[in-house]
């Protein structure tokens, strides 16, 4: 049973419930990009958010001030287009009266959506936004869980292929802004690990074949690949590599290889590509870390993306602690969130301003078939193999 | 006085040679008429006096400027109006509409003060076509057509009316009909009329002077009866059997 | 430079020039010679990739033993939208230009549907499967079995249709329709059952290009667009209904594609296609191979 | 006089729905300003390409450059210059680059023009997107921008603009040019149109107001991304809605823009999950039930009438 946006869904809920009334349902709005551009990204995101409603619901529903109420979830297509994402959080707030609001999908969406939060004094909990532009939202009603903010992405993705003893490194990258924001940070920090960059090119977001830079690749000699890449063309890559016999024991992709999808069409093949990404079920010490991934592999028979369906759903746990806290209202919704630390899949969280500033940046390796966080040292779960 | 000199024109389509050193004039008030077969270059000739077309070589003079290098739009304002072959009216405009264009931008804008409507009916009335003013051009028939790209070239306000082949198709009555119309307009315009025309009976009666193209070579040029005496215009035109 | 001579490089170029053939075959089919504005023709080859996708996920079928299966479900679309849409709009509308602009509304119309039941049916997450990705190496050159057969394919099938269009009725109709629709009605021709023939074939060949990229692409719902607009640059480059012309344009962007990339670099590359592309209709309106009109 | 009458009901309609946009967002609160701000936008981009397109028959499936060309315009001189010289310079740079393309361009015809507008468009998209990446900037933040209702008025003044320039030019002795053009260029040079001329001038003029709304759309967004501004469905949605409105009358874009923008709005949020299906299926529908658009019906209607 699913629990959505629909009349149907919180018809049904009361019946299940039993405990409430429709009425008495708490309600969470956002918007998705059901269509467009992004729309390969959203479902990451939505499946954590309808895994946690339904969670929650089959729990009796969401503490709210020592009540619990049965959440009921309403969203709308934003189409990919930021501005229109804006409109619809003025709707869910001004016209749907929701009573909490989760994020939507990407920088470009949370920043625009900031705007319209901010003037309502209504508190969210962004999720798959990184970008350094979302320090330029002010502090008090935004707040951003990711630790892969690309200014910290960069050193700490030199400072880990130093560690490995890699001394030379081939990059490619896309022209679009998350990969080229990591660029600008990665270079000098590369510089400053005394790492030698033997290639580094762009390539359009429309690339179709990679040959003739792969080619250039294989012919640099350095002793690993970084390719700040998006799904698309991680998936492109992959392809292509093993068709040329890329074997550079170090390889390494932006984002892409924590979906399920890409660990599905290259099996083995993809054993021992590093990715960005902070959370794994592996982590023991997050003891909701293995029940969140159970959960969600026996609701939708695949893995999470380790990326944005963590992401999405921690920002819902944050939410739902800092309601059993504080209640609904914003005032003090937005107090206990800005000051208390939340126990989370991902361990820890605690917002310093907007950012999170427990969760470290770190990196994960898909090794026989599982994605292990393998850096940095505290968190890991595996030790980093070469491919 | 001499209004149209036409000095040693040649026109090439790659190594086609559809016009070569084609030498005439044609004088005030004057109707000419041109003649030759299919592919002899008439409407060749037609296209490089009203500018569709730049000659190869040779330069085409009207009263005593020269025209060649001029956009078709210029021609036009300097007084050369002409009729396509195959019918082009304006789709999506009516007969009136694309007579009231013509006037517009033609160069007889100014020429009087009457409203544009009044001055299309005039025109529409002289060609035969007032009855159909308002009817969407596509819908006309074959001989209104015909007639339609003679209203809009007088629409223009000209000195010289280029008329390729008003009448073919036309039935013998509609032909009567328009060489009454194009005599009409010519003394009431005070027109000089260069005139296509296959019917060999037709031209002769309407033209002052013929003009014969071969090939892309004059070959003749005289009064109707002095063509039809003509040999060489005997020989390639009423067929070989002669000789 | 012996990144530009290597045979490795030509193998590229070939796979996807052939791919950019296909595409382009099937859009010829329905735009260049019955001037229908088929901006839904990528979301055929996304409909061909869903069902290469479920063919091999559910049924365990290999899409190269199902690509008739697979041709068959767009072909079918294609009909349906034949008999359901346009046999009418191809009937009853006088001017190209009304048709042309009432039928890009009408595809504009069919890519939303296509897209957005597709997005239904199986979410947006992008799907991809694994097989035929061994790698063969014949003398220095390593090839991916799927983008070899997806090679083979394509070339076989653009072969077959050019010779199909050259030595059967079907054919001549096909181009006597293209230069001049009225008389081709007026010589006998079936108009209508030529139409509905380029649908079948323009929608078919579209649904195994599908195929053949799911072999070596993630696939998503929306998915399609990139192809509509490769399968335009390729046709429009190859003059419109030029079956063959169109072929050969195919295969040389994917030449331009790859060469020009290795040649600057590929943060170039759509500025280079588009470049080209641009420059091209710009100097040559009638397409790369058409003749010059007088 | 029934010129007359008619020029004096479509200026009176067009002033009540300006000053109904103007007062949406007290009489109805935020959201439904972003709603009037949209159907604005739709009105001067859909208006601006009839201008051109729809009295030519050039039909340009790339009119989103000319938007895109304005918000970056604006995206980069953000709080180096005052807004009101950077929106109309994003104007000027769309109308500066039509009138650079326009001789080349315009002399290809039909449906080569139509891919050739698209193809155009989306060079200068990834010329833009390299030229960015070139400049280390990927993406661009435009905090501190007007408020939305602010965006709203300037945009209802585009859109009246528009619709103004749209009526004046369809009677004038020019736009009478543009409508020949489209009937038979050959015969329009004869009778006197200086043609080419008159089609840059037309696309040039078609250029302007887009450009001004793309500089405006840019402020609305905190965040300036190339792949966005040069979104392609912005030019399909242009085109479609000409198509449902009629493009040859300055009434037809208007109301391809409300029957657009307002079916959407009732769709999304009453069937957030069929919407864009219900979408496909109505524009479907609608050119088999009115192939010659809205303004077709309305004639056909007001013929039934005066008969």
């Amino acid at each position: 049973m699913t629990l959505r946006n629909t009349v149907l869904g919180a018809v049904a809920l009361t019946m299940l419930a039993g405990v409430a009334s429709a009425q008495d349902a708490v309600k969470i709005g956002y918007s998705i990009a059901n269509t467009g551009l992004f729309s390969q990204a959203a479902p990451s995101q939505v499946t954590a958010y309808e895994l946690w409603a339904e969670q929650v619901n089959a729990e009796g529903g969401l503490e709210v001030a020592g009540e619990k109420r049965p959440v009921e979830l309403i969203w709308y297509d934003d189409e990919s287009d930021p501005a229109k994402a804006a409109q619809i959080y003025e709707k869910l707030i001004s016209d749907d009266e929701v009573d909490l609001l989760l994020a939507p999908w990407g920088t470009p969406h949370h920043l625009n959506v900031a705007g319209v939060v901010e003037s309502h004094g209504f508190p969210m909990v962004g999720n798959t936004a990184a970008s350094v532009a979302i320090r330029e939202v002010s502090p008090g009603n935004v707040w951003f869980p990711t630790s892969a903010i690309p200014d910290k992405v960069g050193p700490e993705l030199a400072a880990f292929a130093k560690s490995e003893g890699i001394g030379s490194v081939a990059i490619l990258a896309n022209v679009l802004p998350f990969a080229q924001e990591n660029l600008q940070f990665l270079l000098p920090a590369l510089e400053e690990q005394g790492i030698e960059v033997k290639m580094n090119e762009n390539y359009p977001p429309d690339i179709s074949d990679m040959t003739s830079l792969l080619a250039q690749v294989k012919a640099s000699g350095a002793d690993a690949v970084i390719a700040l890449s998006y799904p698309a063309d991680s998936f492109l890559y992959m392809g292509q590599a093993k068709e040329l016999g890329i074997d550079q024991p170090f390889q390494f992709l932006l984002v892409g290889p924590t979906i399920s999808a890409f660990q599905g069409a290259f099996g083995a093949d993809a054993d021992g590509i590093v990715t960005l990404g902070h959370w794994s079920p592996h982590q023991a010490d997050w003891e909701r870390a293995k029940p969140f991934y159970d959960a969600y592999v026996a609701k939708y028979g695949f893995a999470p993306d380790y990326l944005d369906s963590a992401l999405a759903y921690m920002s819902a746990e944050i939410l739902e602690a800092a309601v059993a806290q504080a209640g609904l209202d914003h005032e003090k919704l937005r107090d206990v969130i800005s000051t208390s630390t939340f126990d989370t899949i991902n361990g820890p969280v605690r917002f310093d301003g907007v950012e999170n500033v427990e969760t470290p940046t770190a990196f994960l390796q898909l090794q026989g078939g599982e994605m292990h966080l393998i850096w940095p040292g505290d968190i890991a779960t595996s030790e980093y193999q070469n491919r | 006085m001499t209004l149209l000199q036409i000095e040693k024109i040649g026109k090439s389509f790659g190594g086609l040679r559809a016009l070569n050193d084609v030498n005439f004039a044609v004088n005030n008030g004057e109707t000419v008429g041109l003649m030759g077969a299919n592919g002899a270059g008439k409407t060749t000739l037609f296209s490089i006096i009203a500018g569709h077309q730049p000659p190869t070589d040779g330069i085409v003079r009207f009263k005593g400027d020269q025209m060649t290098g001029k956009r078709p739009d210029q021609i036009c304002h300097a007084g050369i109006a002409r009729t396509f072959q195959i019918v082009r009216p304006f789709a999506r405009m009516t007969v009136r509409e694309n007579v009231e264009t013509a006037i517009l931008f033609g160069g007889a804008r100014h020429a009087s003060n009457q409203p544009l409507e009044i001055r299309a009916k005039d025109i529409l009335d002289q060609v035969g076509l007032v009855d159909q003013s308002e009817m969407p051009s596509g819908a006309l028939t074959l001989s209104g057509r015909k007639k339609l790209e003679v209203a809009r070239a007088l629409g223009t306000g000209p000195e010289l009316l280029l008329l390729d082949e008003v009448m073919a198709g036309l039935t013998p009555a509609e032909v009567a009909k328009m060489l009454d119309t194009l005599r009409a307009i010519k003394a009431d315009h005070k027109l000089t009329i260069f005139i296509i025309e296959h019917v060999v009976s037709t031209l002769s009666d309407l033209s002052d002077r013929i003009i014969v193209l071969h090939h892309g070579v004059k070959i003749a040029e005289g009064t109707p009866r002095e063509i039809a005496e003509n040999k060489d215009v005997r020989t390639v035109y009423f067929g070989g059997d002669d000789t | 430079m012996d990144l530009l001579l290597s045979p490795q490089l030509l193998f590229s170029a070939l796979v996807l020039g052939s791919l950019y053939a296909l595409i382009g075959v099937g859009l010829n089919f329905v735009y260049g010679t019955i001037r229908l504005l088929n901006i839904a023709h990528g979301d055929l080859v996304m409909i061909g990739a869903y069902a290469a996708f479920g063919l091999f996920t559910a049924l365990g079928l290999s899409p190269m033993f199902g690509l008739p299966l697979i041709a068959g479900i767009t072909a079918m679309i294609g009909a349906g939208l034949y008999f359901g849409l346009f046999k009418r709009q191809l009937e009853n509308t006088t001017s190209v230009e009304q048709l042309e602009a009432n039928s890009l509304l009408l595809f504009f119309g069919v890519s939303v549907i296509l897209q957005n039941t597709m997005a239904l049916l199986f979410t947006t997450s992008p799907r991809a499967y694994q097989h035929l990705d061994y790698v063969i190496s014949i003398g220095g050159l390593d090839m991916t079995l799927s983008r070899l057969l997806a090679l083979v394919v394509s070339l076989t099938i653009v072969f077959a249709i050019s010779m199909f269009l050259k030595f059967s009725i079907y054919g001549l109709g096909i181009s006597a329709i293209i230069q001049n629709r009225d008389a081709a009605k007026i010589v006998g021709i079936d108009v209508g059952r030529v139409q509905l023939g380029s649908f079948i074939l323009g929608f078919g060949v579209a649904g195994i290009a599908g195929a053949l990229v799911s072999l070596t692409e993630q696939i998503s719902p929306f998915m399609g667009f990139p192809f509509t607009i490769a399968a335009f640059v390729v046709i429009i480059l190859g003059g419109l209904g030029n079956i063959s012309g169109g072929i050969i344009a195919g295969i040389l962007l994917g030449f331009i594609e790859i060469y020009s990339v290795a040649l600057t670099s590929a943060t170039y590359r759509s500025i280079l296609i588009y470049g080209v592309f641009v420059a091209a209709i710009m100097l040559r309106p009638q397409g790369l191979f058409g003749k010059a009109q007088t | 006089m029934t010129v007359l009458r008619s020029d004096l009901a479509f200026f009176a309609g067009l002033a009540i729905l300006a000053g109904f946009g103007l007062s949406v967002g007290s009489l109805f609160g935020t959201y439904w300003v972003i709603v009037a701000l949209n159907f604005a936008m739709w009105i001067a981009l859909t208006q601006s390409w009839a201008l051109f397109s729809g009295l030519t028959g050039y039909i340009s499936l790339g009119n989103v450059v000319f938007y895109g060309l304005g918000a970056y315009t604006v995206a980069v001189s953000f709080k180096v210059l005052p807004l009101w010289v950077a929106v109309p310079m994003g104007g000027l740079v769309a109308a500066v680059f039509a009138l650079m393309i326009a001789v080349p361009a315009l002399r290809v015809r039909g449906p080569y023009f139509v891919i050739l507008t698209f193809g155009i468009s989306e060079l200068v998209k990834y010329s833009i997107l390299n030229l960015e990446t070139y400049l280390g900037k990927s993406s661009r933040l435009l905090f501190g921008a007007p408020s939305a209702e602010a965006v709203l008025y300037t945009m209802i003044a585009l859109a009246v603009a528009s619709s103004v320039l749209m009526r004046l030019v369809k009677s004038s002795t020019f736009g009478r040019g543009l409508v020949a053009i489209q009937g038979d260029e050959t015969s329009a040079e004869t009778v006197g149109i200086p043609v080419t001329r008159f089609k840059v001038m037309g696309f040039t003029l078609s250029a302007f107001i887009p450009g001004m709304v793309g500089g405006l759309m840019a402020l609305r967004s905190t965040y300036f991304e190339v792949l966005q501004v040069f979104n392609p469905f912005i030019s399909f949605t242009i085109v479609t809605m000409a198509i449902i409105g009629g493009s040859n009358d300055a009434r037809g874009p208007i109301l391809g823009a409300a029957f657009l923008v307002f079916l959407s709005e009732l769709l999304w949020s009453s069937a957030p999950r069929l919407y864009m299906i219900l979408l496909g299926a109505f524009l479907i529908a609608f050119v088999l039930l009115a192939p010659s658009g809205l303004v077709g019906l309305l004639r056909k209607y007001g013929e039934g009438h005066s008969k």
